[in-house]
């Protein structure tokens, strides 16, 4: 049987399939569905620090083989997800991952300390595509100075796994990749939602309240690609991709192109035990193409 | 009691057109049905097309516990149900169910379903529940012409059934809430279940209210999952932002900003 | 008869509906199909100085509603443009824009003062999505400098109206937009590809010979229109919309967002008469919505 | 002669299942064809799924100006080739056609066609047109295994054909180039035609020149429109790149950089 286990910065993960922030719930939600343990890992939903309401109704828009999503962070702050939350998912058997957000660099750094703490939470990922309200509303994932600063600072405090994921809303991902290795990441998360925008032409208004969301699902695929592929070659750190991955075929591409874990995102809305089938269909991959472990696969594209 | 969710394909037994905008789709489960609640409803994949990405949300219309089966009312609207509507016996169709919470039980005999264009799907099940129940409720049911009113034979072996049309080809004319039975000074009933759209729902909660009389609707919203992991379908509630597809689609109008 | 003639500074079209360079040849392809003086206008495929060969074989990849090419800008070079294909297209009866790209300013500025010779081009588009070979092959569409002085310079020898076509692989369109404005552009395209890759598991290869490539298509629409709602709002001239769009809906969706015209790319090889159809289908949604002109419709998006 | 062409709905008239990879789809066009000629390709436009964006080519199979009919000889390979074979009678299928150049008449009547795989989908119409100009050409079709060959008779109408298979379960053994007729010391040929894999195509051009017999053969290639507009599809010839969807499919070897 083939070995489907992976080493990200020290942690070990039993096979490279998570799933992705906001698509998951944490986690409880898929229990009807699909056996949790059969996951590499869980990113739960975004935790800031205080309680947020999220964006207004509508947050929704279908695009064409994707979609549009101006959530907006809704969660109820880390206080009550250490409280709550937690409890309810701490002995989950897989990795749990908090996805960490702010808008400010000591909101970061404020939630990063709590989740420290808690030790069941191996990991955290910084989500840094949203807007640094001081900065003008900048998103900290779109200038490498503010990428580094808000890595280095949540750095100082977080002791575990420190993933930064980034936005694809820039012109050169590689620049923004060096920016959080520099800034002590230990691993990158790629990608975020792509900007986008959909209008309903016979009301001639935007479909979300937001007017412009997050493009998320197999229509950016391409682009997620893309950008692991550069980051790959520019940066030296362990890179977990994702961005439209459907299936075992999507994901064995993002691996390829350089990724030593994938997550699962929009896909779980279309079949909620997709994630699992991917596992499967890795290891049936690995199994016709002879493959011992699943590592020999990351980077493994063959471009001479 | 198992409230599980499944994933499943269901065969397609029927498909049976009610007029030129709706018809009726019959599916059959591969094993025995979970508890099915009226008011949960169901989340299809549509297959075949770019354009139906996500899966479409339905109502549960009825359950037949001992054929297996459930039916869904669909109004054809886009892509998505226009692909439904060539569905043929012998297809399969995914499906995600049950989903949603569902209506209470009322605490009184006096109840008014009142339901308008599709949005009537979920009150036949809730009627069929109601009378299982012993409760006999009076049904009022909203529709745009003649041509559009169906099944009204099917409610009426559940309740008392009033149709109201749009331009009064059928029934009384006007809108739901301009029916006679609202005219009076009092009415007689203690709650309302209603669904339709969301005009049509707040003019009846307008009424329930003004005639402190319960009343719980079904919302509709934009969904991406439908089982409440993607948080795109909230609904301001006295409980902040609640997501239609887990704490609804069934909402009592005193928990709603309405 | 709702009106849908479109004044784009100072150049009248008989419709808002033009064609993509690159995508529709230099049109003669498509008299099979259509009707040429139904169209707005033709966006005839890059002219550079020289011949190019373009890339190797593969150049097209398929995508979740979507494509990836990699054509890179073969042509026969100015010369044989002005000699041969100028000739034989000069007559259509529709607006022939010429598409401009070049490696170097100067090869822009080359091209673009031989098109301002021929009478009947009435306009060119810069493509500013090619490489600067002199400044380490970043694109000229990704530094706002570098986007003004390509524009200036051209603008110094080109008479008729200028149109710069942006890349839509930057953190802030709405810069660049600014960028080619102060550099003297009348109108502003939007967009170009996005960079995206593609990978054969089977094979452990890149689909592109060239490894990534511009992806194009549906998948893209909801990015191009955000980006078209990005410019409009900050800048003051004209815009012409495209990216994935297929139908009507799209192009209208397009002109709400901000576009005075639009064009057809991808579309144009799924349904050669696609073109006409979107004609067709603005001017039935303007009758139905009881809208005369389809000036109306630029920008008329309701976000209050 | 008129050489125009078509944006079209085709009549889906039958679909005749050959083995489990290949099948035959026979289209009725609404009006009288225009001028086909073999070698030229046709562009389907599969509906029905997001992973089918765009059209798909076909070689013509062969042309029934009488009735009106094309036929295409499909190979299974992946999705969108998959929904054809699903196609009922009746079904419309759209296509752009007639694409491509075509394959020239030969100055000779020593005459040979090579094909593998679906590859021999351009050679049997070519074959009828040969007949139409009074040659009768030898045929060698190169099939995997014995499952697979099929419509033997029918090339056995327009020519002498001999079939070899991979693995010898029917006519000789080996790949296409291994059959006794390319053993000879001389070869009788003074023009092939060839259609298969690219690199049984510049197996069978080796053999071509090391012989000094004229060779056409028809590529393949990635086509993103297959009208000539997107050069996509371009491939190396002695006038530098050139389109397969306009310059070819058939090129003759000479041109080619092989
Ligand atoms: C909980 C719930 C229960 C529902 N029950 C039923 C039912 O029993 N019978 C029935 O016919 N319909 C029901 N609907 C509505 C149904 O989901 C939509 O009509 C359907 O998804 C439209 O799909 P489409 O592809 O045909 O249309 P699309 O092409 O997706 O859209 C066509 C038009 O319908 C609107 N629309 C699309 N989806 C929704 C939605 N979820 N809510 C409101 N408007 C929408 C779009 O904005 C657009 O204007 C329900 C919706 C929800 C949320
Ligand atoms: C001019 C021309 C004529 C052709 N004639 C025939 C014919 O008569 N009969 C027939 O069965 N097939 C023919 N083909 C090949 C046919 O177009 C492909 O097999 C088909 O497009 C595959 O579609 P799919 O959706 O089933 O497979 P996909 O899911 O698109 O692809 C499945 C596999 O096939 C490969 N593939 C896809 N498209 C092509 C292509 N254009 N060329 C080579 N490999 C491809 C892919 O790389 C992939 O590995 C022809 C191709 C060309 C260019
Ligand atoms: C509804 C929704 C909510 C999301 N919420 C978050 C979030 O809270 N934090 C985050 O980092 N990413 C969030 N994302 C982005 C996803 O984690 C993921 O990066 C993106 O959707 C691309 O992957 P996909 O195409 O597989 O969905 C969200 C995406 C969706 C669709
Ligand atoms: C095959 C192909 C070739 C293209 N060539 C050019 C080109 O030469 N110059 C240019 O500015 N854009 C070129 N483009 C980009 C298109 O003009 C257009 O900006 C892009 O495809 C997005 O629009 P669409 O999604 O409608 O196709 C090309 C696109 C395709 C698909
Ligand atoms: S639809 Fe996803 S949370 Fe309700
Ligand atoms: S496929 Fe477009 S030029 Fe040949």
């Amino acid at each position: 049987m083939p070995d489907l286990s992976v080493n990200i910065a020290g942690l070990n993960f039993r096979n490279p399939v998570t799933t992705a922030s906001g698509t998951f719930g944490y986690g409880d939600e898929f229990r009807d569905f699909i056996d949790l343990g059969r996951l590499g890992g869980i990113f739960v939903k975004a935790v800031t620090g205080k309680n947020r309401d999220g964006n207004a109704y509508p947050r929704m828009a279908e695009t064409s083989t994707g979609m549009l999503n101006s959530v907006g962070l809704q969660n109820k702050g880390v206080d009550h997800f250490c409280r709550e939350i937690y409890p309810r998912i701490k002995d989950f058997n897989t990795h749990i991952i908090v996805n960490v957000s702010g808008s400010t660099v000591e909101e970061y750094v404020e939630v990063a300390e709590r989740i420290n703490e808690l030790e069941n939470i191996p990991a955290i990922e910084l989500n840094i595509s949203c807007p640094n309200v001081k900065l003008g509303g900048m998103a900290f994932g779109t200038i490498p100075a503010m990428a580094t600063e808000v890595t280095a600072e949540v750095r100082k405090v977080y002791k575990k796994v420190l993933m930064v994921k980034l936005s694809p809303n820039v012109t050169s991902i590689t620049d923004l990749a060096k920016a959080v290795a520099d800034g002590g990441a230990d691993v990158i998360t790629l990608i975020n939602t792509l900007l986008g925008m959909a209008i309903d032409i016979e009301r001639r208004r935007p479909v979300l309240s937001t007017i412009t969301g997050g493009l998320s699902g197999p229509a950016i695929k391409p682009v997620a690609l893309r950008m692991v592929w550069q980051v790959h070659k520019a940066v030296h750190i362990p890179i977990i991709g994702l961005g439209g991955i459907m299936n075992a075929t999507d994901a064995i591409e993002f691996m390829l192109a350089g990724a030593s874990a994938i997550q699962v995102g929009t896909a779980n809305f279309i079949d909620p035990t997709v994630s699992v089938k991917i596992v499967d269909g890795i290891e049936a991959y690995m199994e016709r193409h002879k493959i011992k472990a699943v590592t020999d696969l990351i980077g493994a594209l063959r471009t001479e | 009691m198992e409230l599980k969710k499944h994933v499943q394909d269901l065969l397609v037994i029927e498909v049976t057109r009610l007029n030129k905008r709706h018809f009726l789709l019959d599916l059959r489960a591969p094993e025995k049905f979970p508890l099915i609640l009226p008011g949960q409803f169901v989340q299809v994949l549509v297959q075949g097309s770019a354009s139906t990405f996500l899966r479409r949300p339905f109502s549960i219309h009825s359950v037949d516990y001992s054929r297996n089966t459930l039916r869904l009312l669909v109004q054809i609207k886009g892509e998505g149900t226009r692909h439904l509507a060539e569905l043929k016996t012998g297809d399969h169709l995914n499906l995600i169910y049950p989903l949603g919470n569902s209506f209470s039980l009322p605490f009184t005999k006096d109840v008014l379903l009142v339901g308008g264009g599709c949005g009537v799907a979920p009150l036949l099940f809730l009627a069929q529940f109601l009378n299982q129940n012993n409760i006999r409720p009076t049904i009022l049911l909203g529709f745009r012409t003649k041509e559009e009113v169906s099944e009204i034979e099917t409610y009426s072996r559940f309740g008392n059934v009033h149709v109201i049309t749009d331009d009064g080809t059928e029934g009384e004319k006007g809108l739901v809430i301009d029916h006679s039975m609202f005219q009076r000074e009092r009415l007689d009933f203690k709650k309302i279940y209603c669904c339709g759209p969301d005009a049509m729902m707040k003019a009846v909660a307008k009424i329930a209210r003004m005639h402190r009389i319960e009343c719980e609707v079904s919302l509709e919203n934009t969904m991406a999952c439908g089982f409440g992991v993607c948080l795109c379908c909230i609904t301001p509630t006295d409980k902040g932002n609640e997501r239609v597809c887990m704490e609804g689609p069934v909402f009592n109008i005193n928990r709603l900003t309405w």
